[in-house]
């Protein structure tokens, strides 16, 4: 069986920036923002995943949300960019257990030995569009639009019902 | 103990009994035994009836191409299957099993008047007849066709069970658990790649099961298997997966994959799947399949008791069942002369073997003769008797291709029959590898591949056990090797072997009349050697053309027995060369696949996704009737007591207009376009100008195609100089996101703008009515929405009730309105909290049915029900949005075309029927002249279609040609039951057309 | 050659059928003909009979590069249907109705049109509007199209689901009677023994590899597999192969192949008595006369000419048929089979005249060309013969992609909100 | 299901996280109403359609999110490369075919 529990909400912002720039918001963010895609990298509870060549999804305690917005806006004059929270667009489950990444596989579509400890990615699960990060071999995050939800929750629990069968 | 099962024999269980029924006979089984291995062990061979002539038949093979023995099977309500192979229908208690396609029974079949009359059921038979008298063809000819088509019957009732899937990926993919699979999975499992074994058997072995007295490695064929079996189990990096059939081999090397997980328990445990369906890509794949045996093609080659030799081997090896008392065996093959071997041993008495060809391997026909076996060399088989079992076959010699002297009769009640073995590259076929003819050993070779695969045994017409073996060893290295990983082949030592080899021929000679004879090709379907010849007769010379006017190889084989006797034949009566002759196409799946397995878990409430705003559930208690918008599911309306959806739409447009009403706007999409360039890039994308908008002020803007048409709409606010919230028609959302990025990153990547869905980071409730003001104004902080400081079209930032918020003073209702936005996780919150302070002015919550009514009150078009995908701005009457003076927007060169500057457009208009009390239909249609005959010229259609409470009367928009043009003028909407008149308004506005109300 | 009756079935029965003639007998392509039409599926053999039979032009080709009737023709699902919104649909799809009515007899070839009705359903308001849009248009065009609640769905179609709690419930649909089914391998030969009977020549594997042009642009004849062919008028009628075909002549098309993918279950008695099509959940089902329930599934996302197509798709098919009928959720997928569909800009064909003299074009069907073969076949023979469109086909130009002028069937139906 | 090497990824992934986009190199024109009716017809509806090699445009949707080029077979709807948005046509003449 698979421990499968929603997370409660931080603060998550999607970061867009252009190549030249990264290193400006990098200093600003706290975290050497990472430039492979998939790449994760984490000071305190400040974290950035690179999701695309310009894209970032940064995620950071609650409590430091002021603080991000009113740092990348320090920068933007000269570091043009997107900072959009979407703190509250997502569900956020931690998959955990020895079988989790069997139990993942009911809904994601590409070889799970690409995401390795330490990456995440944007993938489907199922047919929802979710982000896939693998905090530890047998530990995962799946993010979720709100809506979209129920739908791979029930999923998950309809799957791991079967590893409680023995099928 | 079953009368035909010889005790202690076999890999069935002889200490677990297990009982099923068969035609509401209770079956005496073991515990491993199929349906067709228990069946005869009790000595029953009549199982099922062909789909064309209902002629009486057996158990033709023991495996997954059986084409007769199929019958219905249950295991409750609900659980009832059609068409399951007795062949590999594993037994439990409580199975229930009915023979198909014959009324009443079984043994007293009327259908089988069909085989009486098979001379006019010639092939093809139907495209010549039955078109006289004309009308008899729908009341009388078809139905009597269809009736006697099909063979089991639908199920009728819903499945209860759960299905399930799966993805994975890995190393090497091994299809079949025979001796060469199972050496290829040792080869790539020692080498550390990541292994599937998959057999669509219960076990794994393949021949080895039917072939136990072989020695491999010192040991004999089942320990040696038992061994093999637990070291690839012990491997971490092997999964084997049995009662899991390949079903079909798609693009870069994806397989699919049908697991049988409960078929076989008398008790599923809770929650199992029926069945899981995997989509596996492999790095490599190994194709070890084997081969099938053909049947030989002569007359009487049906009855029940005629079965292939390899059958008859099997029944007896693994499951220690005897297929009759005394057989004779017809062959082309060697292999067939061991089975006889293997059953005169087992005390079953062999009266004959009758080979075709003139020389056969000495020591066989010294072993035969040896043991009493009637030996006939260059012989055939002229026919067979018996109706519902064979009872004896007519056996000639043969020269030349021809009967060449007296026949004679043995007497048997088995026919063991064996044309040689077809190797199975169905899945190989799949990939579209091309495949090459053989013509010594008469088989098709995989040729050119198109996918990373290797094909090994019995696939590629290797033969016997020691060969396969080393051949599995070799293809699985070569697959480790093609990975970049070592691993030597694993090499075996085989003693007591059995090779063998034979030859293939089309229909075997007879010395009566060829077109009188009853040989068969297509089992299940009733294809006999002489349709074949029929069909090149009547000049159907390709394959494919004789394969369906035949329909040889559609039954639910799918050709497995009969692909290479018909092209046999048709190559024969073609007087091609079989390579020119060519074969039809193998096609997915390998064997039947459950519907249910491919739906998977998409079923019910998950066949698709119900999207729910964080409204929903309050709606849901409060009892709203909804409706699915794109993927969203929103409240249509809120009844009270026993208001029907008119009533309490009345209500809710009546308690908005005159008071206050609040609707969940959550499922609008909604875009943040952010950096220096935002602006720019929202002039290239929509019609509207918006260089001067200001920030903190909002304008609709208009999205059209690069066609020129409508796509989308949506009020959007600029926030600051960079940065807009933009937002959309829900279904509409991923659209237009991905529409726009598709022109930022590819025709302006030098835009320094960016783009990210907010849809679901707010939550939105609409405020709308006189009274929206007094219910907001004192719970917003931070900001003056007072008319002069935040007029309409107005965006900014404040709390509401100490909620974080994006306030939007915009109306799509003509009513003075606000759209809160929180953050999602507060918009229940919100929700309950404007409810809560809106009772003073008896708030009103409403649904999408009041939105449509209201805005249609105001002539606001709703995209995809007032617009189609052929509306332009002019068209829509909003032209006004089109910024003129910009030199490019998207879909801006497209309204300069011929067509769409043409005369004679559909345009939106208002309709205002003569008499108040009618609300016309939407979607009828619109006529200038009533009387005319049918076709009539039609001028345009209603699009929308409301009563308005605030009006009194019924209100309709309509396009309808040179619309604008006709205002004040008559037109007409002929219904079934009347005409209905109805005056053009030019403009759609029906309600406060100064737009007083939204200025309060 | 033996007229095909009940008469002759049974005499030939006597003589154990070894009298049957060729239905079409094999032919070397002569050095001209007065027309050649590229392309053996139903459209180009049913040219080429109506050419013969209505404007007695005999002196015929039909060129293919495969076996005839081995394109879409025999890979289709085989729904025949008229129930189009606009009048020019409406007035090509009924006319091929009306000619289905009497194609047997006409070919004497019974091709086994059955009509079974089709049942098109309405699982949401935007159905509603849409469908009723579509009955009351096809009312005033003469067009049978009927709006059916629920429970009369229900009892037209007993293994219809209309649980209001589905996930996609059945809130009505549009059921057109006299619409239905053939078989389509018959049409295909009945129009070729047609044809061949009044003296067109149908050569078969014999790929068509260029248009020719003369120095006044206008078509001289067709380079082939076999040599050069001489005719002064060419019909292309080559379906996914079209773009290929035309590129030779220097005409370009607005046509994009795609991979479309059905499938069939195992045979079971009747059980399913009409032709059901849900727009909304991509799937169309009806029973064939062997008892098989033939599915029909969306096309791929990606332009092919493979044959292949995806899993993926298939599963949502079936998935989406179970939801209809839950009660075929443990029937089997018996065979699967793709075909390559040519898809306009506006999902509606292009038949008739092309900008160069002499050529002619019958193409982008896209899912929809069985139903109209007869139809199509009739109005381009018309069009071949004299230069110039039948009304029925005059507003199929291949130059509304540049006027604008569209047929988009597809896009009156299409969803946003 | 196809599986499609996604040039800002680097990875090979299951077609299902790809939408297709239609065929590549179609460049919007840099002045719309410049172009005659004809040009604008070609510019929107007229396409290759090759029976070979084909260059089209994927968005890797549900990963990246890039659009990207792509040089596949129709045929055998093997991909012979793909290449970012934005880079000139390959050279296909240079491609082995062998794979991305």
């Amino acid at each position: 069986m698979v421990e499968i529990t929603r997370l409660p909400e931080e603060a998550r912002f999607s970061f867009r920036v252009a190549a030249g720039g990264v290193a400006a918001a990098s200093k600003a963010f706290g975290v050497d923002l990472p430039t492979t895609i998939g790449g994760m990298a984490a000071n305190g509870s400040r974290r950035a995943l690179c999701l695309g060549p310009d894209e970032w999804q940064l995620d950071a305690a609650a409590s430091e949300r002021d603080a991000v917005v009113a740092a990348f806006a320090g920068i933007y004059a000269d570091t043009p960019h997107s900072l959009v929270e979407v703190t509250d667009r997502e569900f956020t489950y931690q998959i955990s257990g020895e079988q989790a990444e069997e139990l993942l596989t009911v809904g994601v579509p590409r070889d799970m030995a690409l995401v390795t400890v330490g990456s995440g990615t944007r993938t489907l699960f199922d047919t929802v569009p979710a982000i896939l990060v693998r905090e530890a071999d047998n530990r995962f995050t799946l993010s979720v639009w709100r809506s979209f939800a129920p739908h791979a929750e029930e999923l998950l629990h309809i799957a791991n019902k079967e590893f409680a069968a023995g099928l | 103990m079953s009368a035909f099962r010889i005790a202690g024999k076999g890999r069935v269980n002889h200490s677990k009994p297990v009982r099923f029924t068969f035609d509401g006979k209770t079956v005496q089984a073991l515990d491993g035994d199929t349906v067709a291995s228990a069946l005869l062990a009790n000595g029953i061979h009549l199982v099922g009836r062909s789909f064309k002539y209902h002629r009486p038949r057996g158990i033709l093979t023991a495996g997954s191409e059986e084409p007769n023995a199929l019958v219905g099977t249950t295991r409750g309500p609900g659980r009832f299957e059609p068409n399951t192979r007795a062949t590999m229908q594993e037994v439990f208690d409580g199975l229930k099993t009915e023979s198909q396609n014959r009324w009443p029974s079984l043994t007293m079949d009327i259908g089988s008047v069909n085989d009486r009359m098979h001379k006019l059921f010639s092939a093809g038979f139907y495209y010549k007849t039955f078109m006289w008298p004309r009308s008899f063809w729908d009341k009388v000819y078809e139905p009597f066709i269809r009736a006697a088509a099909g063979l089991g019957k639908s199920p009728t009732e819903e499945d209860p069970d759960h299905y399930a899937s799966r993805f994975h990926h890995c190393d090497v993919l091994i299809v079949g658990g025979g001796a060469a699979g199972l050496a290829a999975a040792l080869t790539a499992g020692r080498s550390g790649a990541s292994v599937v074994l998959v057999d669509e058997q219960s076990e794994l072995g393949g021949s080895l099961l039917s072939e136990p007295s072989i020695e491999i490695d010192g040991k004999d064929a089942w320990s040696w298997l038992d061994a093999t079996v637990a070291e690839l189990s012990g491997m971490a990096n092997v999964r084997i997966m049995t009662r899991t059939t390949a079903i079909g081999y798609y693009h870069q090397n994806m397989v699919g994959l049908c697991q049988k997980l409960t078929d076989h328990m008398a008790t599923p445990p809770a929650d199992a799947p029926r069945e899981r369906l995997w989509r596996v890509r492999a790095k490599q794949v190994v194709l070890a399949q084997g081969a099938s045996e053909k049947p030989l093609v002569f007359d009487g080659n049906d009855r029940p008791g005629v079965m292939m030799a390899g059958a008859a081997q099997t029944y007896l090896n693994r499951f220690g069942v005897t297929v009759g008392r005394y057989a004779a065996v017809v062959t082309s093959h060697d292999s067939a002369w061991y089975a006889a071997f293997d059953l005169l041993t087992a005390g079953v008495k062999v009266n004959a073997i009758v080979d075709t060809r003139a020389q056969v391997d000495p020591t066989l026909v010294d072993s035969a003769r040896a043991l009493g076996i009637d030996v006939f060399l260059s012989s055939t088989v002229t026919g067979t008797s018996g109706r519902k079992r064979v009872t004896s076959m007519t056996v000639a010699p043969v020269t030349d291709g021809k009967v060449s002297g007296g026949s004679h009769v043995v007497a048997c009640d088995t026919v063991l029959m064996c044309g040689g073995w077809t190797p199975n590259l169905h899945l190989f076929s799949h990939t579209k590898g091309s495949l090459i003819w053989d013509d010594e050993n008469k088989v098709y070779l995989p040729h050119e591949k198109t996918e990373e695969c290797q094909v090994a045994g019995a696939g590629r017409a290797v033969w016997g056990i020691a060969d396969t073996l080393k051949d599995g060893a070799d293809a699985g290295a070569a697959a480790v090797k093609s990975l970049g990983k070592s691993g030597a082949a694993v090499t075996f030592t085989v003693s007591k072997d059995r090779t063998g080899s034979g030859e293939t021929h089309r229909e075997l000679p007879t010395d009566g009349d060829p077109g009188s004879a009853r040989a068969f090709i297509d089992f299940q379907n009733d294809v006999q050697a002489k349709d074949i010849r029929l069909a090149v007769r009547e000049g159907m010379k390709s394959i494919e053309h004789v394969k369906r006017y035949t329909t040889n190889g559609m039954a639910t084989d799918q050709g497995k027995l009969s692909n290479i006797n018909g092209l046999m034949i048709a190559s024969d009566a073609l007087g091609r060369d079989v390579k020119q002759v060519g074969l039809t196409t193998f096609r997915p799946p390998y064997t039947p696949t459950t519907f249910g397995a491919l739906a998977g878990y998409h079923k019910d409430g998950h066949f698709e996704i119900t999207r729910k705003t964080t409204i929903d559930s309050w709606a849901e208690e409060k009892g709203a009737v909804f409706e699915p918008v794109a993927l969203f599911r929103r409240a249509r309306y809120f009844p009270q007591g026993s208001e029907d959806m008119h009533a309490a739409v009345n209500r809710e447009c009546k308690a908005t207009r005159t008071s206050l009403g609040m609707f969940d706007a959550s499922t609008l999409g909604k875009i943040e376009v952010v950096g220096p360039d935002a602006v720019e890039f929202m002039n290239r994308m929509y019609t509207n100008p918006w260089t001067k908008l200001q920030p903190g002020r909002c304008r609709y803007g208009l999205l059209l195609g690069e066609d020129g048409y409508i796509r989308d709409d949506g009020v959007i606010g600029r926030l600051t100089e960079d940065r807009f919230h933009v937002t959309t028609t829900t279904g509409g959302a991923p659209r237009v996101l991905n529409m726009m990025e598709d022109y930022l990153q590819t025709e302006w990547p030098d835009l320094k703008v960016w783009l990210t869905s907010t849809t679901e980071q707010w939550a939105v409730v609409a405020l709308n009515g006189p009274n929206a003001r007094k219910l907001l104004e004192p719970l917003v902080e931070g900001l003056d929405i007072s008319d002069e400081a935040f007029p309409h079209m107005s965006v900014a930032d404040c709390t509401v009730g100490g909620l974080p918020a994006r306030l939007f003073r915009v109306s799509f209702t003509g009513e003075l309105g606000f759209e809160v936005n929180v953050p999602a996780r507060y918009g229940l919150q919100l929700w309950e909290m404007l409810w809560e302070a809106g009772q003073q002015y008896d708030i009103c919550p409403y649904g999408t049915e009041t939105m449509h009514v209201l805005r249609a009150e105001k002539g606001y078009i709703i995209i995809g029900q007032d617009t189609d995908g052929t509306v332009t701005p002019d068209d829509a009457g909003i032209s006004w949005a089109i910024g003129k003076a910009k030199p490019d927007f998207v879909g801006k060169r497209s309204l300069a075309r011929p067509d769409l500057v043409a005369s004679g457009r559909k345009q939106l208009i208002g309709l205002l029927t003569v008499d108040p009390k009618t609300v016309l239909e939407e979607g009828a249609q619109i006529v200038d002249d009533p009387k005319q005959p049918i076709p009539m010229k039609m001028l345009g259609h209603v699009t929308s279609s409301y009563w308005s409470e605030a009006l009194g009367r019924s209100i309709a928009m309509a396009v309808v040609e040179d619309g604008r043009a006709r205002d004040g003028k008559s037109v007409y909407i002929p219904m079934p039951n009347g005409v209905i008149e109805a005056t053009v308004q030019a403009s759609t506005v029906f309600y406060d057309p100064e737009g007083a109300r939204l200025k309060l | 050659m033996t007229h095909f009756s009940a008469l002759s079935l049974f005499k030939n029965a006597l003589s154990g059928h070894k009298n049957w003639q060729e239905q079409w007998p094999e032919r070397e392509p002569k050095a001209e003909y007065d027309v050649v039409i590229v392309g053996a599926g139903g459209h180009g053999l049913g040219c080429a009979h109506y050419l013969a039979k209505e404007h007695g032009i005999t002196n015929v080709a039909v060129i293919d590069k495969g076996w005839l009737g081995g394109g879409n023709t025999g890979r289709n699902t085989t729904i025949i249907r008229s129930n189009y919104l606009y009048d020019e649909s409406a007035g090509l799809y009924d006319h091929a109705v009306d000619l289905w009515e009497n194609l047997s007899q006409d070919l004497n070839y019974n091709v086994m049109y059955s009509k079974r009705g089709v049942l098109m359903l309405a699982h949401n308001v935007h159905d509603i509007q849409s469908f009723q849009r579509h009955i009351h248009a096809n009312r005033l065009n003469g067009v049978d199209n009927t709006w059916l609640t629920p429970e009369q769905a229900k009892e037209f179609c007993p293994p219809l689901s209309i649980d209001p709690g589905a996930r996609y419930p059945v809130v009505g649909a549009a059921l057109q009677r006299r619409a239905g089914t053939a078989r389509h391998d018959a049409v295909a030969w009945g129009y070729a023994r047609s044809a061949s009977q009044r003296g067109v020549d149908i050569i078969q594997n014999c790929a068509v590899t260029a248009i020719r042009r003369g120095p006044d642009g206008a078509v001289e004849g067709v380079e082939t597999a076999k040599g050069f062919i001489k005719a002064k008028k060419v019909a292309v009628s080559a379906a996914g192969n079209t773009t290929v075909v035309l590129d030779s002549a220097g005409v370009r098309m607005p046509l994009e192949s795609f991979p479309l993918q059905a499938l069939v279950s195992e045979p079971v008695k009747p059980i399913f008595p009409c032709v059901v099509m849900s727009n909304t959940v991509h799937a169309y089902i009806s029973q064939s006369d062997k008892g098989e329930l033939v599915i029909g599934s969306g096309t791929d996302q990606y332009t092919s000419y493979s044959q292949r197509g995806g899993l993926p798709l298939i599963e949502h098919t079936v998935a989406a048929i179970c939801e209809i009928f839950p009660i075929f959720r443990r029937m089997r997928m018996m065979r699967k089979w793709g075909g390559i569909v040519d898809v306009t800009p506006d999902r509606s064909p292009i038949v008739g005249k092309l900008p160069v003299p002499g050529l002619y074009v019958n193409c982008g069907w896209g899912t929809g060309g069985f139903k109209a073969t007869p139809g199509a076949a009739h109005v381009l023979a018309w069009t071949v013969a004299k230069d110039e469109p039948h009304p029925i086909n005059a507003p199929f130009t291949l130059e509304r992609f540049t006027t604008g002028r569209l047929i988009d069937e597809a896009a009156a139906a299409a969803v946003a909100h | 299901m196809l599986l499609i090497h996604c040039p800002y990824c680097d990875k090979e992934l299951p077609e299902l996280e790809f939408a297709y986009a239609g065929e590549a190199h179609i460049a919007r024109p840099v002045d719309p109403s410049a172009l005659s009716d004809d040009e604008w017809r070609d510019f929107l509806f007229i396409r290759s359609n090759p029976r070979g090699t084909h260059f089209e445009r994927w968005r890797h949707i549900h990963g990246c999110g890039r659009f990207f080029n792509a040089a596949r077979d129709t045929v055998t709807d093997k991909f012979l490369t793909t290449y970012p948005a934005g880079e000139a046509r390959p050279d296909i003449s240079k491609l082995t075919g062998s794979k991305a």
